[in-house]
């Protein structure tokens, strides 16, 4: 990037959601830089979880848009009502020429070509629109169509996420888990696997070998064939993070990953935030009550109340923000 | 929620508009034909929603619950010895209430029996594990019913004139079908006012949102559970009696295609959500009927499900169901 | 739980009570109620293979009639009475040297007539050696399934209801269904078919009703499609208009509601309504609307599937119609009106299984004849009792009356009766009655 | 803080009958033993607090004592009733009050909704009124939204609401399991202060708590659970002291 | 490495010693489709023994057992690609049915005098599946943002939208009266078990149990991969799938699909069996009852959902139209209580179906809620909601 500073891996800009009546987030203008730690507190139901669904594809926002790794991932969507039009079309001129050519020729023949092919190019067409494959994806920009990116673009563009609530595939393994986390970066189709090829075979090994030592690096090893739900609680939010991990993403984010954490564990997770940070030069957005984990490990800090940010900046800057105090921190759980 | 006042009315005022302009285009007599076969299905549909909504069980034994109301008010009126229309006005009114009566708390009876033995055991089990029971339910009810009434269709006394009419508009409108009409508003009604308002419906309500937080108010589960199956069975009951009084005619299979159209109408209004199922229940008699005078009477049924497909496509949550938040 | 299991061993126990107050209702002469089962007379109800005349012979051969019919769920009103009038033809008709039983086999799976299920059970029925001939199947669509297997297998099938044109005439593609064996047919029925009854339906109402503006329903299915799709053609051909030019289809009209359809017919004023369908479907519930719309007037009309007996029979046509109207409102077309003895037939019936018979108990009777004359003329082989049923020169005389098989296996009883409905002795009367020759 | 309530008893006095006694309560999830064997009193008049890690067994302690769950065996006691296997809707009526974890409001149903299902067992109109103005005078911001819809609160006023909800059963004894969860800061010293003024107001009180500093701070008693056993039980200020506590749970 | 094939491929060992089951799990885990085509073979082949032995022997011949037998294939193949749908993705489908008869049209109308069309038997297998796998896919788009019941009801909507199709398009379809005279298969002399026709069930239960061996080996693959997880992930957590790469709309499709093709295939294979389709055979109730099979046997268990579905049959269309005859032969004596007398052997059965079968259905599911042969999951879930709703810390939902 051009510009000066830390090039921004994601950047949010005037983000509103509103959900019926209430607005949960309110414009909101975000950045992070790359290679950092930047939290997001506030009181509950500030908009946090909102807009950290926003980010990640989980809900549109009513406004603004999302940048991430220099593409515009996610915004309002711009002429999606055109978007059926590109299904339809085709098939109407094809049609049309069909009876163009009937009335010329005065052959049925013709026409009855001409439905045929007009059949085939709107399922073509509404399969394409379904599955959204990247020729479709390009074609909709060219008409100057944007739908916003999906979860799964998300994942596959480079963000990971943990989740508030555990929300673990609880019946799974944590191999398995972890294994789902590998999904997008694996390749092998729906035929490899049916007929077993040697590069499935391969893929799964190696895939195998990876989640191991995933959950080796967040502490989980040899619990690989624990079913998830069986796991402690804490090795449970590791778990997440493994699987979060396993997408190889470029950001990752972590929606109160000590909550329900003693100090000590807590401890150790940050620990564990600190070698994410230094061993995976991962960015890390951070979403966290316990303001020492906030206050120890972030490089910035936004503090959203509201829906609406009330402030931006350092550690230190934002715990003596006279607004903070008053609307989150409290006159004396500064410390 | 700070919901703007202009969009509540947004769908009544919508829905007056295409009512006006249907009445237009089918006419008088279709579109009351219209709304008595709307309101049967919504009065069936009520139940599906309500049990639905307060156990999350898609209750396919609830159209058979329908048809053995009207095997209950066919006994009940031909035991008694009435075998066709009662002229005598006091007497009329003294049989309807006492049919209507008899046939609710009976089928509301039963369907708190089946409630209790086939789906209560199983309120923890995997989801699909009640749906099949209901199936089974279904069966049952019908085999019984079979057993004892025989297969063939049975002629019910109609104890309503059914060729007495008014005039209402310039068109001659069979006063049964008006009948049907408003004993569905009333007990709509009637039901929405009980929901609403009531400490049971209070203890409804909750229970359906969060059945632990229910008890912990002191809200007996199994009472208000069993208590939903009552009302939604008794208005199955209704049902049937409202089924012998139109139709007079009934048969031990009717259940399953009403039991179909009456779910349909409960999603089409949004499943869990009393106004939506009667909505649904009558959108669908107009679709049926709209259907036929547009010369289409193969397809109806084709065409009722298209457009519960359509609707929801848009609105994934029916008519007036809650939207969900996140999207995946 | 514990009072879960309880409640599945009443509902159980119900089965057993239910069983003998419910065989009341169909048989009670059969053994089912409380009182004792009956010492010989009556072959039991319960269907199973032990139906033997009390004339039988000890060391006589034994030999089976199969039977292939729906009897259970919404087709049992079809299939009970047509199984029972073969049971009625077992008791009465003497078979020298033979003990004739029923090998019974029900084509319904949850209660509605399954063509795989039909399929199988003609299969058991072939496999079982002793089986000479099959009364049955019911359904058209069932019949398709089994001819074929019947055909490759020299099993010869007397179907006592269908009526559907495909499944005999080489015209119509029957040729298709007996392809193992194209020149040994083995299948017949002693119903008419449904382009005479259509005809036929089309024929009176144009000439004797005097009706000119006909308005047409069918019940979608395979046999009422067919009555309706004929009586449009011939309709039309005679100088009628049908209202919208063809058939009105009410997909399962036996739950539905056919009060729109006839809003919108009334205003078209039709002086005649033909229902393609039967009595299960809707026949009766139709007439029953066409009262409360108003147009109790006008007459109506159908095929044999909605002369099934009196008004007292429960769940006729007649029953369910009620009796408002004049004596020529209703009106139906069925087979001939030249039963010999009917009065006989139905007494007897009543007599064993203590109902009315159905429509086509008659029908199941005959059949059982013609699989009984083949059986005394020829002996137990399973070949000789196809090739003897099918020769078109073999006459039965049965109770339907008179007729022999075509080459196709049709009855050359082509003969179609109208009956209107008497208000006085609420049952059909008859009025006249046209024979469609051998064509 | 308010006419109607009743005398205070802010000190538990020991010679008491206890109010609630669990004796070698042992609960299962089919499976897991997730109560391996819980004694605890709680004395008429008494905060007393519940500490533990996830899955310590906090959570299902109380919905043992408020008939959630019945243990496989010991026995609970509630003043001198045996209420082992009596059920939650039933101990309602007896006085025992139980604000769930994550709060549990109903979300379709308005504030003042939420409220008359506290009442739901009640019918004397008079100490009903009494007990609305109690619950809205602890929380005025209840008060201004009584219209709104339970599920479009702010956390902090579903956590009021939670409370306030739980308060209009009347309760002899209320169990709070984790008042503070998901809470600012500033909240959370509101919601303990508002602990501190129902128990003013004479009811007894039960508290499961994540943030054990504050715990420690309105209790008088407290207990700590390891899966699903009691390791230690002591008053609130020598468990402030106790380093192992501190280390544990304090982040001393 | 995996606990899952073990336990999918144990569901019918549960019977065996402890020994000898290890020693048979153990080779199972480790040549998973090696064991599923020895088990389909071992299983094809016991069969036709068992039902020449006392009890069965009594009820009928060998042959009318293995027609059966054959007719049960096509509901297994049902239930196995149901199973996909319901038991691995989580996706509600009830209406089923649609994609067989889907199937059964296309070779109905591809190979029989009504068309004027004769293609062959085998290769119209694969088209049939693709086509059935088409159309799973146009029906299941407009269902993707559905969920839990309101996909119920959109897949039973289309389950009854394509037999009303199929009803009203006489010119392709031939109306009510349906394609009859459907060819029948050519085995072109390579079997050594005569050829397909009339009154010869053999190559046809030959034919299905390869389908059935194909169709669970492919299927274990499938469930064993990237795939099979992201469905289950799907299952157990949209949202949370979602957030971990998984293309939930292609996932969802892709389980669309592959259960379509099997009721492709299997309709495919029954209209040869049957030489006739008819738009009545598709109702409603045969979507349910391949359901109550997946459920029975155990969702999400591939061998258990192939036994539900033949239990169910057996049960449905032998057990219970036997049973009248089986109770007379037995001559159970009568028994009077004085004020009713009950006498088993006269009681006729088969009015009774409904209820049985009812009876059988309610308390089946009370018995063993989580079916006969409960995956490792489905196991779990049964305790999960009271375990959830101790631990749930779920918050409530805003707005």
């Amino acid at each position: 990037m051009s510009e000066s500073a830390p090039a921004l891996i994601l950047s949010a800009s005037g983000v509103t959601k509103r959900f019926g009546g209430l607005v949960a987030v309110n414009t909101v203008d975000f950045d992070i830089p790359e290679g950092s730690i930047v939290s997001l507190i506030g009181p509950n139901g500030a908009g946090k979880t909102t807009f950290f669904n926003v980010v990640a594809g989980l809900y549109e926002p009513t406004h603004g848009s999302v940048r991430f790794m220099d593409n515009e991932m996610i915004a309002r969507g711009r002429r999606a009502w055109a978007e059926p039009l590109t299904w339809v079309l085709p098939t109407v001129i094809v049609a049309l020429l069909g009876f163009f050519i009937m009335q010329v020729s005065g052959s049925g023949v013709a026409l009855a070509l001409a439905m045929l092919v007009a059949l085939g190019l709107l399922i073509t067409m509404f399969l394409l629109a379904i599955v959204r494959p990247p020729i479709y994806e390009r074609m909709l920009h060219r008409l100057g169509i944007f739908k916003s990116a999906r979860p799964n673009d998300m994942v596959v563009a480079g963000l990971g996420r943990t989740f508030q609530n555990i929300r673990l595939f609880k019946t799974m393994t944590a191999r398995e888990n972890v294994m789902v986390g590998m999904h997008s970066r694996l390749r092998s189709t729906v035929l490899d696997a049916a007929l077993r090829l040697a590069r499935h075979r391969r893929e799964e090994a190696e895939a195998d070998a990876q989640a191991r030592l995933w959950l080796a690096f967040v502490g989980l090893k040899g619990k690989q064939g624990e079913i998830a739900r069986n796991l402690s609680y804490g090795d449970q939010r590791r778990l997440e993070i493994a699987r979060a991990l396993a997408s190889q993403p470029k950001l990752l984010l972590l929606d109160e990953p000590t909550a329900g954490m003693n100090p000590s564990e807590t401890a150790q997770m940050m620990t564990l935030f600190g070698r994410i940070r230094s061993e995976l030069r991962l960015t890390i957005l951070l979403i966290e009550h316990d303001m020492q984990v906030v206050m120890g490990v972030s490089d910035r800090v936004t503090v959203l109340d509201h829906g609406e940010k009330i402030s931006e900046g350092t550690p230190d800057q934002v715990r003596r923000d006279p607004q903070v105090i008053e609307a989150y921190l409290g006159k004396g759980a500064s410390a | 929620m700070t919901r703007r006042p202009g969009r509540a009315l947004l769908v009544p005022a919508i829905l007056l508009l295409l009512a006006t302009l249907d009445w237009s285009y089918v006419g008088t007599e279709q579109f009351v034909n219209a709304l008595t076969i709307g309101a049967v299905y919504a009065l069936i549909a009520l139940g599906y929603t309500m049990v639905y909504g307060i156990i999350e069980l898609i209750n396919f034994a609830h159209g058979d619950v329908f048809m053995v109301g009207s095997f209950v008010t066919y006994w009940l009126l031909s035991s008694l010895g009435f075998n066709g229309t009662i002229s005598d006005l006091p007497l009329l009114v003294v049989v309807l209430v006492g049919t209507f009566l008899a046939a609710m708390v009976v089928m509301g009876g039963i369907g708190v029996v089946i409630e209790r033995f086939a789906y209560r055991p199983l309120r923890n089990a995997p989801r699909l594990a009640p749906l099949i029971t209901a199936i089974g339910v279904s069966f049952i009810l019908q085999n019984i019913i079979q057993i004892f009434f025989g297969p063939s269709p049975i002629s019910a006394p109609q104890v309503i004139d059914v060729q007495a009419r008014v005039n209402l508009g310039g068109v001659d409108v069979s006063v049964v079908k008006l009948f049907v009409i408003a004993v569905a508003f009333i007990l709509m009604i009637a039901l929405q006012t009980f929901v609403s308002r009531t400490r049971m419906g209070r203890a409804m309500r909750s229970t359906a949102i969060d059945r632990d937080a229910a008890q912990l108010m002191g809200v007996d589960i199994n009472t208000t559970i069993a208590v939903t199956f009552f009302i939604g069975s008794a208005l199955a009951g209704a049902a049937g009696v409202v089924q012998v009084l139109y139709l007079g005619t009934t048969n031990f299979q009717l259940g399953f295609q009403a039991g179909l159209k009456a779910f349909t109408s409960a999603v089409l209004g949004g499943i869990g959500n009393i106004t939506g199922a009667a909505l649904g229940g009558f959108l669908i008699g107009f679709i049926e009927v709209n259907s036929t005078v547009a010369g289409f009477s193969r397809w109806s049924e084709a065409i009722v499900f298209g457009i519960l497909v359509l609707v929801l496509v848009f609105r994934p949550t029916g008519l007036l169901g809650q939207q969900l938040g996140e999207r995946a | 739980m514990k009072l879960a299991r309880v409640g599945a061993a009443l509902a159980i126990a119900s089965i057993v009570v239910g069983a003998c107050s419910g065989s009341a209702t169909t048989a009670p002469s059969a053994g089912g109620g409380a009182s004792a089962a009956p010492a010989s007379a009556a072959p039991s109800a319960v269907g199973g293979a032990s139906a033997a005349p009390a004339s039988a012979a000890a060391g006589a051969v034994d030999v089976k009639i199969g039977i292939e019919l729906p009897l259970s769920g919404a087709d049992l009103p079809n299939g009970q009475p047509t199984l029972n009038g073969v049971k009625l033809a077992l008791a009465q008709i003497p078979v020298p040297g033979f003990n004739v039983t029923l090998n019974v086999q029900d084509d319904a799976v949850n209660g509605v007539h399954d063509p795989q299920q039909g399929a199988k059970n003609i299969q058991t029925l072939v496999n079982d050696a002793s089986v000479m001939g099959v009364v049955g199947p019911f359904n058209s669509n069932v019949a398709k399934a089994e001819i074929p297997i019947g055909n490759a297998a020299g099993l010869v099938q007397c179907s006592p209801a269908n009526t559907n044109i495909s499944l005999t005439k080489p015209e119509f593609g029957a040729g298709d269904l007996r392809k193992t064996n194209p020149d040994k047919i083995a299948y017949v029925r002693v119903a008419t078919t449904d382009d005479i009854q259509g005809a036929a339906g089309a024929d009176i109402a144009y000439t004797i009703v005097k009706a000119r503006k006909a308005f047409v329903i069918d019940d979608t299915e395979t046999y009422g499609k067919a009555l309706s799709d004929q009586f449009v053609a011939t309709f039309t051909k005679l100088g009628g208009t049908v209202i919208g030019g063809s058939s009105h289809g009410v997909p399962k009209s036996g739950q539905g509601d056919f009060t729109s359809l006839l809003s919108l017919a009334k205003k078209d004023s039709p002086d005649f309504v033909f229902f393609g369908g039967v009595t299960a479907t809707g026949g009766g519930l139709l007439r029953k609307q066409m009262v409360t719309a108003g147009m109790g007037a006008i007459p109506m009309g159908g095929g044999d599937g909605l002369s099934d007996g009196a008004a007292s029979v429960k769940g006729s046509f007649l029953n369910l119609a009620g009796d408002q109207g004049d004596p020529n409102t209703y009106m139906t077309v069925a087979a001939t009106h030249d039963i010999p003895n009917p009065t006989k037939l139905a007494a007897d019936y009543k007599a064993m299984f203590g109902a009315e018979p159905g429509a086509y108990s008659a029908s199941g009777y005959a059949c059982a004849q013609v699989i009984l004359e083949a059986l005394k003329n020829v002996g137990a082989d399973r070949a000789k009792v196809r090739a003897y049923v099918t020769d078109p020169s073999h006459t039965y005389d049965t109770v339907l009356g008179k007729f022999q098989f075509d080459k196709n296996g049709d009855t050359t009883q082509r003969i179609i009766s109208d009956y209107t409905f008497d208000p006085g002795t609420k049952d059909w009367k008859f009025v006249s009655q046209k024979d469609f020759g051998a064509g | 803080m308010t006419a109607t309530a009743g005398a205070a008893a802010p000190v538990a006095s020991q010679a008491e009958r206890p109010l609630l006694r669990l004796d070698d309560v042992h609960t299962f999830y089919v499976h897991v033993h997730a109560l391996q064997g819980i004694t605890l009193e709680v004395f008429p008049g008494e905060i007393v607090t519940l500490l533990g890690g996830n899955g310590a067994g906090k959570t299902t302690t109380l919905r043992t004592i408020s008939g959630m769950i019945h243990p496989r065996s010991g026995t609970v006691h509630f003043g001198d009733d045996d209420i082992t296997n009596v059920p939650a809707h039933k101990l309602v009526r007896r006085g025992v009050g139980h604000a769930p974890e994550g709060r549990r409001i109903f979300g379709r149903m308005t504030v003042l909704e939420n409220l008359q299902m506290g009442a739901y067992t009640r019918s004397n109109k008079d100490e009903l009124g009494a007990d609305f103005e109690r619950v809205f005078a602890l929380f005025p911001r209840l008060r201004e939204r009584s219209g709104q819809a339970g599920g479009t609160l702010s956390g902090g006023e579903q956590q009021m609401l939670a409370i306030g909800r739980a308060l209009m059963t009347h309760p002899k004894l209320l169990l709070l399991d984790e008042p503070s969860m998901g809470l600012a800061p500033i909240l959370v010293e509101q919601i303990f202060q508002v602990i501190r003024d129902i128990h003013a107001q004479g009811t007894t009180v039960l508290v499961v708590e994540q943030n054990a500093l504050m715990a420690l701070g309105v209790a008088h008693r407290g207990y700590i659970l390891q899966t699903g056993r009691i390791v230690l039980q002591d008053t609130a200020a020598n468990l402030r002291q106790n380093p192992e506590v501190q280390k544990a749970y304090l982040g001393g | 490495m995996s606990a899952r094939r073990l336990q999918g491929g144990s569901a019918p060992l549960r019977l065996l010693p402890g020994a000898l089951r290890r020693g048979i799990e153990r080779f199972a885990g480790r040549h998973q489709s090696l064991a599923v085509l020895v088990g389909v073979a071992l299983v094809g082949a016991f069969l036709p023994v068992i039902v020449g032995v006392p009890p069965f022997s009594g009820f009928g011949n060998r042959n009318d057992f293995v027609d059966g037998f054959a007719n049960a294939g096509v509901f297994v193949l049902l239930a196995l690609g149901l199973n996909v749908v319901v038991g691995l993705a989580g996706l509600l489908d009830l209406g089923y049915a649609a994609f067989f008869a889907i199937g059964s049209y296309a070779y109905a109308y591809s190979a029989s005098p009504f068309s004027h069309l004769d293609v062959p038997f085998w290769p119209m297998l694969l088209v049939g599946a693709m086509v059935a796998a088409t159309f799973g896919i146009l029906l299941g788009a407009p269902t993707l943002r559905l969920r839990g019941d309101y996909l119920a009801i959109v897949t039973l909507g289309f389950g009854e939208i394509v037999p009303v199709v199929f009803l009203n398009s006489d010119t392709y379809t031939n109306g009510t009266n349906g394609i009859s005279a459907v060819y029948q298969p050519s085995a072109y002399g390579l079997f050594g078990i005569g050829s397909f026709g009339f009154g010869n069930p053999w190559p046809y239960y030959v034919t299905v149990l390869a389908i059935v061996a194909v169709a669970m080996m492919l299927l274990y693959r499938l469930q064993d991969s990237r795939l099979g997880r992201a469905w289950v992930a799907i299952r157990e957590d949209e949202v949370a799938a979602a957030s971990m790469g998984v293309n939930t709309v292609t996932t969802k499709l892709l389980a669309f699909a592959i259960g379509a093709s099997t009721a492709g295939l299997a309709g495919v294979f029954n209209a040869s069996k049957l030489s006739l389709v008819s738009p009545d055979q598709f109702g409603f109730t045969v979507s349910f009852t391949i359901l109550a099979m997946v459920v029975l046997g155990g969702m999400g268990n591939i061998w258990g959902v192939a036994i539900g579905a033949f239990t169910l049959y057996e049960v449905q269309s032998v057990f219970l139209k036997q049973l009248t005859n089986f109770v007379h032969d037995i001559h159970l004596p009568a028994v009077d209580l004085g004020f009713l007398r009950l006498d088993i052997s006269a009681i006729d059965f088969v009015q009774y179906q409904f209820l049985l079968y009812g009876l059988a259905l309610v308390s089946m599911m009370l018995l063993r809620p989580e079916g006969l042969f409960p995956s490792r999951e489905r196991k779990r879930e049964l305790h999960e909601s009271a375990e959830e709703a101790a631990e749930s810390n779920e918050e409530v939902v805003q707005a």
